[in-house]
């Protein structure tokens, strides 16, 4: 190995480093010591993430670009690792999360310690730092090789981390299919780096972006690619994994696999076209375009009929991928026409919204798992009331979901911003097909943002607000603060990257400048108080502006109006007059999705019953009545169980061979063997 | 060339062979056990009879080695140990119902027809004026082949399986006067043992199954199995509230 | 020097089998087992490094020749012999407590353990196919005994039929065997004992055997040995011998014998491809493998018996190394050679950690296995993390052969990725969604742990874990010399 | 620097006016509604005596009423404000526009929905939860026509900057172009929605059937009433602001000159005064419709806003 002192990789490696210590340390977590987890295993994971974080930011500050390589794999293949400005944005990403979860995970944990929830400690440090490990090393892989085996170590530990708690059948069945799709994803993005490597004579990344590929087999390398990383990322239809792997695993892991690991499969969506494959084609970005406003909008819809609040996390996870893969299709699509400029816009955009939901959406994970931990509740409709007993978690993760929902000035919005001005560019183009495709998708990107703000209105008002639906949920509790911290983290970012994203942008260009040899100079030319993507006559944003006019209006408000009134008194609700309120008399999230499940009707299958009991007598009235409904995802029920079924059936049929009757054994061979003779002769 | 143009022992070695071919169909028209095993004895000894003729013919001695192994084994020992399990497991009287008896014959010329065939191939390939059995030693290891394949008895599979041995063993005498000896002997040891085994094994499926009627022995079967449980095959229905 | 070494190396199991065919009922035997295996272990890495320093060794007698192909196969066999003998000692005597096995028996087991051994020894190292072939049918015969030791009607019936049909199997074999003397003797005539030498027919395949002769004993050794590998649809033994026999013989059958098969397959194939130019045997190995490899996988899914779904998983890989053989081309043949020796590793130490969840569970029914991983973890996570190593996860081997193999089979045949996919996701699933229930949930009230060693299978799992991170030099360079070997051209 | 100086505080005036002028344009479309309606009117500043009434009198919280519902009233205030900052309501290129673009704009709608929308739901009255839920859905179907509409019109310009696309509209002149007739329609019926204005909704009553923004902020009193109120006023002028801007431009002043911006005011108060009138005599003559009626009237809205774009693309691009 080279010497890597004074580069970032030494940073990485001892991220590395670190990762393998803290899945040593949290070894020693038996029943009795289960410290080694909560402040071992964290105490380390916490510097593996910022070590992380370091690498990453010093080659994205410095635009360096370091390699290395180590005598391990294949006798004709070492492994190679490098990092560079990309892998240093998402090892940036992955740090930060880390760091979060490091904070939060010491107390979360404690449940699985003792009490009812009580599980062997060991495989879950060793695998989160596996999984981790599997990301950072993944990121630094240099060849087809090392990116496999770590991309798949990613999966499998995964895999672990969801079926942790495997008493339960949904864990077990939610692992299952996450593995399966994994597998097959990974076997798929395999043919990919097949062709790349097939052409360019060798499993090395610099070989790859040295072969010179044809159209066809350049488009296939990249068809396999897109799917096997759109498998982990979670795009539709292949997202059916995601929403029920991320509510079954522990939220600290929830939020890494929704923060950090679906990002992966962007990071090798951009590392297989744009760096490896080289020359992108506006057709791909047209695919891409399509799937990707497909997954945002099919994402917000079923997320909108979800009532655990994890699950409909989960499904904005396939929400917020399909924005990133629209900004990444429009990037291909201008880029492939040959307007590298916009094409680096649209890829500033998506990287940014990459990085933002990886906040917002580690952010929420991990507030919905503060909330499990003090009611061990996931179901919308028995929580309510809960800004009461937590105050700080509901203010937290109120900023959360404000992100989410794209609204000023948060982070969120400033991504679909972008994401809209790209769109906005399109009569740029040539070909008049897209140039009405792009206007229709960033309309479709509008309607995603509005049913996102209802959905998290739905979501932050049924569960936070109103009255407690239950009894747990009344005696709830504030979290510790360590969880608070790591909340807070995210939540200060969120505003951060919000606030100020010509810093951002700007720090973003070494990663433009590596894949497309171009940077965004007009977008930051105005300071770091004016974001101008294009140009100030085009458009241009001032979230500082409007932060501080939010402050001047609070001020003013406060001076004249609050200051010197008598203080409010408190009355019961006037609700027009009716009489005194019962938790029961509130909108349930299901009563509140109502009207948009009527008016989308169709996108769900949905089961709805009612049961009614009358009672007996003369004149039957109700005296029960139980409403219940089911909404079930179409592409699971129109692409998988097909499937499932062919297989089975397949499986069904094939028992015919082995019969148990010796003849029919003996014919077989008998057969084979004259069919052979009458081959060859 | 045709046979009128061979020397006598060759003549006779072809007709020796034919007769051993013939040996074969018998075996699998035969229905009753205890003919069944006479007849795969003759057929061993007109083998053995094969291998001394050519031997004389060729002037290979060592042949005179294979022919005493095949004596030994085929004419002798097995049949004998055969004949002693039929008649402790006292089925010497057993007769089997032959399916198609016509069909199966007609189906033994094919395969006859097949090898000659198949031989054509190669045949060009021998030196020796026995070339021309090749064909039929083919022809007489898939006809015992063809035996296992239909019979219902265990002991008339062995006796399928241990013809189909002699008729390699012919093919390599009639094709290079043999197999180098310590193959031989190794082949020879092989088959001798496997024939002990068939016989410790007549008793265990006697004891276990009743009848040594292998058309029964299919507790291991899969095809009327049913499919695992579905939810083994970890269908969640995502849309379930979970 | 080499050759004393490598009488050894046969010798020893051979008198340790007779020895244990006297004291094989003791309590004393499972020691004396795991001795025996441990001195031919030794033996043969020894022999190994001989081999290493000096390269390919013929015996004066020219009876015994060991090359860069053979060797880690010898070194192989003998290892998992050894741990597989490790884990037999307390599995038997477990057996022995629970009745299933009586004194005679075990002392039958003993012997002719070794005896296996001895003659999958035999196989590898002679240099002559006739004794190749013999030493194939010892196998069989060997192992026919053990594959009933229970003596259940079931045990009776998988022994027959694997009787019957490896014996048919190995009779074409042997008409192969015939063939190919038949060519080799009317090249050369004379010298008849040194005509079917592997080194002389190797020499002289080049000059090209007669090519029809050729190709009609590849048909009846392919058929033959094929029976053996287990390929579809010659398969049908093997589920059941595996399913029925004492665990540590579906160890070994697994682990071993279907290698040693192959290996057979191989060398003819060698032979076949010097003396015919065209890729026919390749083919023909390519069709069967894919076919084995597809049907195995789906047979996956309707098991119930834990170790006859392992046994498809043997067919599955065996098919798997099959076609890559079949591809040829240094990558392929290189994958295919290290798929061998990981697929054999793990899958013994599957098969070792299944036998003592068997006993945990006391039975063999996949849907009667519950919560291993609560009742006794060791066991569990060996199962679990064995079953994820042959599902091809990395950082284990099992992923390195199956990449190379994927890349072999991309550069070569583009198109054939595409089934290939499709078995891994299928296989993949039918093993996993069964393991899962085993491994997982909770524990059937009043399940016990039971004393089982699982040293062997840590370290199997260790050596395959290595060869996924990092192969070693000294085994590279086999791998390496022996792809030249088959493929003629070396992978680097 | 000192242009720069008077262009920041002809921004800030504008501001103010715009903020201070709201009440009026609410007092002047009621007048008018009443004369056609055949009422006695109410006097033209009326709105400014409630504000001032409600300003005064103590506050009134439901006892379950969370932090939250106490700031939902500034946040709105201050979003509605933001953006009444950057509309040109007489004047262009004031440096103010570059805070924000349409789309900002719109977001700072959706924001102060959004928190409007948790306040209906804080208390946990059926009534909350209702308006809440309605308005999120109608929401959801006008922000993508108003943008549709919006984008329109920023393609035509090439900017989304509104300064700069006013500007363009003003010196562009009369041009018959198809997708402004849709466009405009869409962005006139989404205003309708957004300023919940009959026929998608009625400020005017308490009823359940016909509640949708007044639902949600039925718990409010006091100076939070005070401020709602008058930010929705203030949202109800932007958007007739906006209507005129892109439509109508003509009159408002492109430079500082006193003489211009005189212009400028006149011009625009004419036009608001005209637009109210428009829009009384639609309220007048239109009904309120049933609340699953309004998905289709926002669809056909979002209809328009399509045949615009695609018009514009096809029609009036190379």
């Amino acid at each position: 190995m080279s010497a890597t002192f004074g580069t970032p990789l030494l940073f990485a490696y001892a991220a590395v480093l670190c990762t393998l210590l803290s899945g040593a340390v949290s070894l020693l977590a038996v029943r009795s010591r289960p410290g080694f987890l909560h402040f071992g295993s964290f105490f380390f994971l916490f510097f593996s993430g910022a070590a992380s974080i370091a690498a990453g930011g010093w080659t994205l500050l410095a635009k360096l670009t370091v390699t290395d390589h180590f005598a391990l794999g294949l006798p004709w293949l070492d492994w190679h690792l490098r990092i560079d400005p990309l892998s240093g944005f998402f090892l940036v990403l992955l740090g930060t999360l880390a760091v979060a979860i490091s904070l939060y995970g010491p107390s979360y944990t404690r449940e699985f310690a003792r009490g009812p929830a009580a599980q062997p400690l060991p495989p879950l440090g060793v695998f989160t730092a596996l999984f981790v490990l599997g990301m950072q090393l993944m990121l630094l892989a240099d060849d087809a090789l090392v990116f496999m085996i770590f991309w798949e170590m990613m999966s499998l530990c995964g895999y672990f981390l969801v079926v942790y708690q495997h008493q339960h059948a949904a864990n077990r069945q939610a692992a299952f299919l996450y593995l399966l799709l994994a597998h097959v994803g990974a076997l798929v993005i395999l043919l990919s780096f097949g062709v790349l490597a097939a052409f360019g004579g060798g499993l090395t990344f610099d070989q790859m972006r040295a072969a010179k590929l044809t159209p066809l087999w350049a488009t296939l390398s990249f068809a396999c690619a897109f799917l096997g990383f759109g498998t982990k990322a979670g795009m539709v239809p292949l997202h059916v994994w995601l929403p029920d792997a991320h509510p079954v695993a522990p939220s600290h892991i929830s939020a890494m696999m929704s923060g950090a690991m679906i990002k992966m499969g962007i990071y090798g969506i951009v590392r297989v076209s744009f760096d490896l494959i080289g020359d992108v084609r506006w057709e791909w970005g047209m695919v891409v375009l399509i799937i990707g406003t497909a997954s945002s909008l099919l994402g917000v819809l079923y997320a909108l009929m979800q009532h655990d609040l994890k699950r409909l996390l989960a499904y904005h996870s396939v929400e917020n991928i399909g924005i990133i893969l629209m900004g990444l299709g429009m990037s291909m699509i201008f880029l492939g026409s040959g307007h590298k400029m916009l094409g680096t816009l649209g890829l500033v955009a998506a990287l940014y919204h990459t990085i933002n939901h990886a906040l917002f959406k580690g952010l929420l994970f991990l507030g919905a798992g503060a909330v499990l931990y003090r009611t061990h509740e996931r179901d919308l409709d028995h929580m309510g009331g809960l800004i009461h007993r937590m105050p700080v978690t509901a203010f937290l993760f109120l900023l959360g979901s404000v992100a989410i929902s794209a609204l000023p000035p948060f982070n969120g919005f400033v991504s679909e911003w972008l994401t809209f001005q790209t769109a906005l560019q399109a009569p740029a183009l040539e070909n008049g097909l897209l140039r009405t495709m792009m206007p229709i998708a960033a309309a479709l990107l509008a309607l995603t943002g509005a049913l996102a703000a209802a959905c998290f209105v739905k979501a932050f008002g049924i569960a936070f607000l109103g009255k407690p639906r239950t009894r747990r949920v009344a005696r709830a509790r504030e979290v510790p603060v360590g969880m608070l911290g790591g909340m807070g983290l995210l939540a200060t970012l969120c505003l951060l990257l919000g606030v100020f994203p010509t810093t951002v942008i700007e720090a973003m260009g070494p990663i433009t400048q590596l894949l497309v040899h171009e940077a965004l100079p007009s977008a930051t030319a105005q300071g770091w108080l004016w974001l101008t993507p294009v140009s100030p006559q085009v458009a241009s944003y001032s979230a500082p502006f409007v932060v501080a006019a939010m402050v001047v209006v609070f001020g003013l408000g406060y001076l004249f109006l609050k200051r010197g009134t008598a203080p409010a008194r408190r009355v019961y609700a006037w609700d027009c007059g009716f009489g005194q309120l019962t938790q029961r008399m509130q909108y349930t999230s299901t009563a509140f999705s109502q009207p948009i499940r009527r008016v989308f009707g169709g996108v769900w299958k949905i089961e709805e019953r009612v049961d009614t009991l009358a009672s007996a007598g003369l004149i039957p009235r109700v005296t029960n009545l139980n409403y219940s409904l089911h909404t079930y995802d179409w592409s699971w029920l129109k692409c998988y169980v097909p499937i499932g079924r062919m297989v089975l059936a397949a499986a069904n049929k094939i028992g015919f061979i082995q019969t148990g009757n010796i003849h029919t054994y003996l014919k077989f061979s008998f057969v084979t063997l004259l069919v052979f003779l009458w081959i060859v002769s | 060339m045709g046979i009128a143009a061979l020397g006598l022992y060759s003549q006779a070695i072809i007709l020796f062979a034919a007769l051993a071919l013939f040996t074969s169909f018998i075996m699998l028209a035969q229905a009753r056990m205890m003919p069944l095993i006479f007849t795969f004895a003759w057929q061993g000894l007109l083998l053995a009879v094969v291998s001394v003729l050519t031997a004389i013919a060729s002037k290979h001695p060592e042949l005179y080695v294979s022919a005493a192994l095949t004596f030994t084994l085929k004419v002798v020992l097995i049949p004998w140990l055969l004949y002693r399990l039929s008649i402790k497991l006292n089925m010497q009287y057993d007769a089997e119902a032959i399916e198609h008896p016509t069909l199966l014959l007609l189906g033994g010329v094919a395969l006859v027809i097949f090898s000659y065939f198949v031989a054509q191939s190669i045949i060009h390939l021998s030196g020796l004026a026995t070339r021309n059995t090749i064909a039929v030693s083919i022809a007489i290891e898939l006809l015992g082949m063809l035996l296992m394949c239909v019979r219902k008895s265990a002991v008339a599979q062995v006796i399928g399986f241990m013809s189909m041995e002699s008729g390699i063993f012919f093919a390599a005498v009639v094709s290079t006067y043999g197999m180098p000896l310590i193959v031989e002997l190794g082949v020879a040891f092989d088959i001798l043992v496997a024939a002990i085994l068939f016989g410790v094994f007549f008793f265990h499926l006697k004891d276990s199954f009743g009848s040594l009627n292998v058309g029964q022995f299919n507790r291991l079967s899969e095809a009327n199995q049913p499919m695992p449980l579905r939810d083994a095959a970890g269908e969640p229905s995502p849309g379930d509230p979970s | 020097m080499t050759l004393t070494l490598l009488e050894v190396t046969l010798l020893v199991p051979l008198l340790g089998g007779l020895l244990l065919a006297i004291v094989g009922h003791r309590p004393i035997a499972g020691w004396i087992n795991v001795a025996v295996g441990a001195v031919t272990f030794g033996a043969a890495l020894a022999m190994a490094l001989e081999v290493f320093e000096h390269g390919p060794q013929l015996s004066p007698s020219r009876m015994f020749y060991i090359d860069a192909f053979n060797v880690y196969l010898v070194v192989l066999t003998a290892f998992v012999g050894l741990t597989t003998s490790i884990f037999s000692r307390p599995y038997m005597r477990h057996e022995v407590e629970r009745g299933r096995v009586t004194d005679r028996r075990l002392r039958l087991y003993h012997s002719m353990y070794q005896c296996f051994l001895f003659s999958m020894l035999l196989a590898l190292s002679t240099n002559n196919l006739g004794v190749l072939w013999v030493a194939m049918e010892l196998a069989t015969l060997t192992t026919v005994l053990l594959v009933s030791l229970y003596r259940t009607p079931e045990a009776i019936e998988a022994a027959w039929k694997y009787f019957i049909l490896c014996g048919v199997g190995i009779a074409q074999a042997l008409f192969g065997t015939v063939l190919i003397y038949f060519a080799a003797e009317s090249k050369l005539g004379g010298e008849r004992d040194d005509t079917l030498l592997w080194t002389v027919l190797h020499g002289i395949a080049g000059g090209g055997l007669d090519p029809a002769v050729i190709t009609l004993a590849f048909v009846f050794l392919l058929v033959g040995y094929g029976t053996k590998v287990g390929l579809v649809p010659l398969h049908n033994w093997l589920p059941d011998a595996h399913s029925e026999g004492p665990t540590p013989m579906s160890a070994v059958l697994s682990g071993l014998l279907l290698n040693v098969a192959l290996y057979a397959l191989v060398r003819v194939k060698m032979l076949v491809d010097a003396s015919l130019h065209t890729n026919l045997a390749g083919h023909l190995m390519m069709g069967f493998g894919l076919l084995s490899f597809t049907v195995a996988g789906l047979f996956l899914h309707r098991q119930h018996d834990v170790k006859r779904m392992f046994s498809y998983s043997s067919i599955e890989h065996m098919g798997l190394i099959t076609f890559g053989f079949g591809m040829g081309g240094p990558l392929a043949t290189f994958g295919a050679l290290l798929h061998m020796t990981v697929h054999s590793l793990t899958k013994s130490a599957i098969f070792i950690t299944v036998g003592h969840a068997c006993q945990l569970a006391g039975t063999q029914r996949i849907d009667q296995i519950r919560g291993l991983i609560r009742t006794q973890p060791a066991i569990g996570w060996g199962l679990l993390l064995g079953t994820v190593a042959i599902a091809g996860f990395p950082p284990f081997g099992v992923f390195i052969s199956e990449f190379l193999l994927l890349m072999a089979t991309m550069k070569a045949w583009p198109w054939l990725t595409i089934p290939l996919l499709v078995g891994f996701g299928v296989a993949f699933a039918g093993l996993f969604r069964h393991v899962q229930r085993m491994v997982f949930g909770e524990p059937p009230p009043g399940q016990k742990p039971v004393a089982a060693n699982m040293l062997p299978v840590v370290v199997h799992l260790f050596l395959v874990l290595w060869l996924g991170l990092a192969i070693p030099g000294f085994l590279s360079r086999w791998f390496e010399q022996a792809t030249v070997l088959i493929s003629g051209a070396s992978p680097l | 620097m000192d242009r720069e100086l008077t262009a920041w505080a002809l921004a800030l005036a504008q501001a103010l006016l715009f903020i201070a002028a709201a009440p009026l344009l609410a007092g002047w479309l009621q007048r008018v509604k009443c004369h056609m309606q055949n009422r006695d009117a109410p006097a033209v500043w009326q709105p400014y005596r409630n504000l001032a009434k409600l300003l005064r009198k103590q506050m009134l919280l439901a006892e379950n009423a969370s932090w939250l519902f106490r700031a939902v009233p500034y946040i709105v205030f201050g979003a509605v404000l933001l953006a009444a900052a950057v509309v040109p309501l007489f004047a262009v290129h004031l440096p103010s526009a570059a805070i924000a673009d349409m789309i900002v704009l719109v977001a700072f709608f959706a924001l102060a929905r959004f928190f409007t929308a948790l306040a209906g739901l804080d208390i946990g009255t059926a009534f909350g939860g209702m308006g809440a839920s309605r308005e999120m859905m109608v929401a959801a179907l006008a922000e993508p026509a108003m943008l549709m509409a919006v984008f329109t019109l920023s393609m035509t310009a090439s900017t989304t900057n509104l300064s700069v696309a006013t500007a363009y509209m003003l010196q562009a002149g009369l041009v018959l172009r198809p997708s402004f007739l849709f466009a405009l329609l869409a962005l006139a019926m989404v205003a309708v929605a957004e300023t919940s204005r009959v026929p998608v909704d009625n400020p005017a009553t308490h009823l359940e059937l016909t509640m949708l923004h007044e639902a949600m902020i039925l718990e409010y009193g006091g100076r939070h009433l005070a401020l709602i109120e008058w930010a929705s006023q203030i949202k109800l002028m932007i958007y007739s602001v906006l209507i005129i801007d892109f439509f109508f431009p003509w009159g408002i002043a492109t430079d500082f000159s006193a003489m211009a911006l005189a212009v400028g005011v006149i011009a625009v108060t004419a036009k608001l005064m005209l637009l109210a009138v428009v829009l009384v005599v639609w309220e007048t003559v239109l009904a309120k419709m049933r609340l699953f009626r309004v998905p289709q009237f926002l669809g056909f809205a979002l209809m328009l806003s399509l045949l615009a774009m695609l018009t514009h693309v096809v029609l009036e691009t190379g």
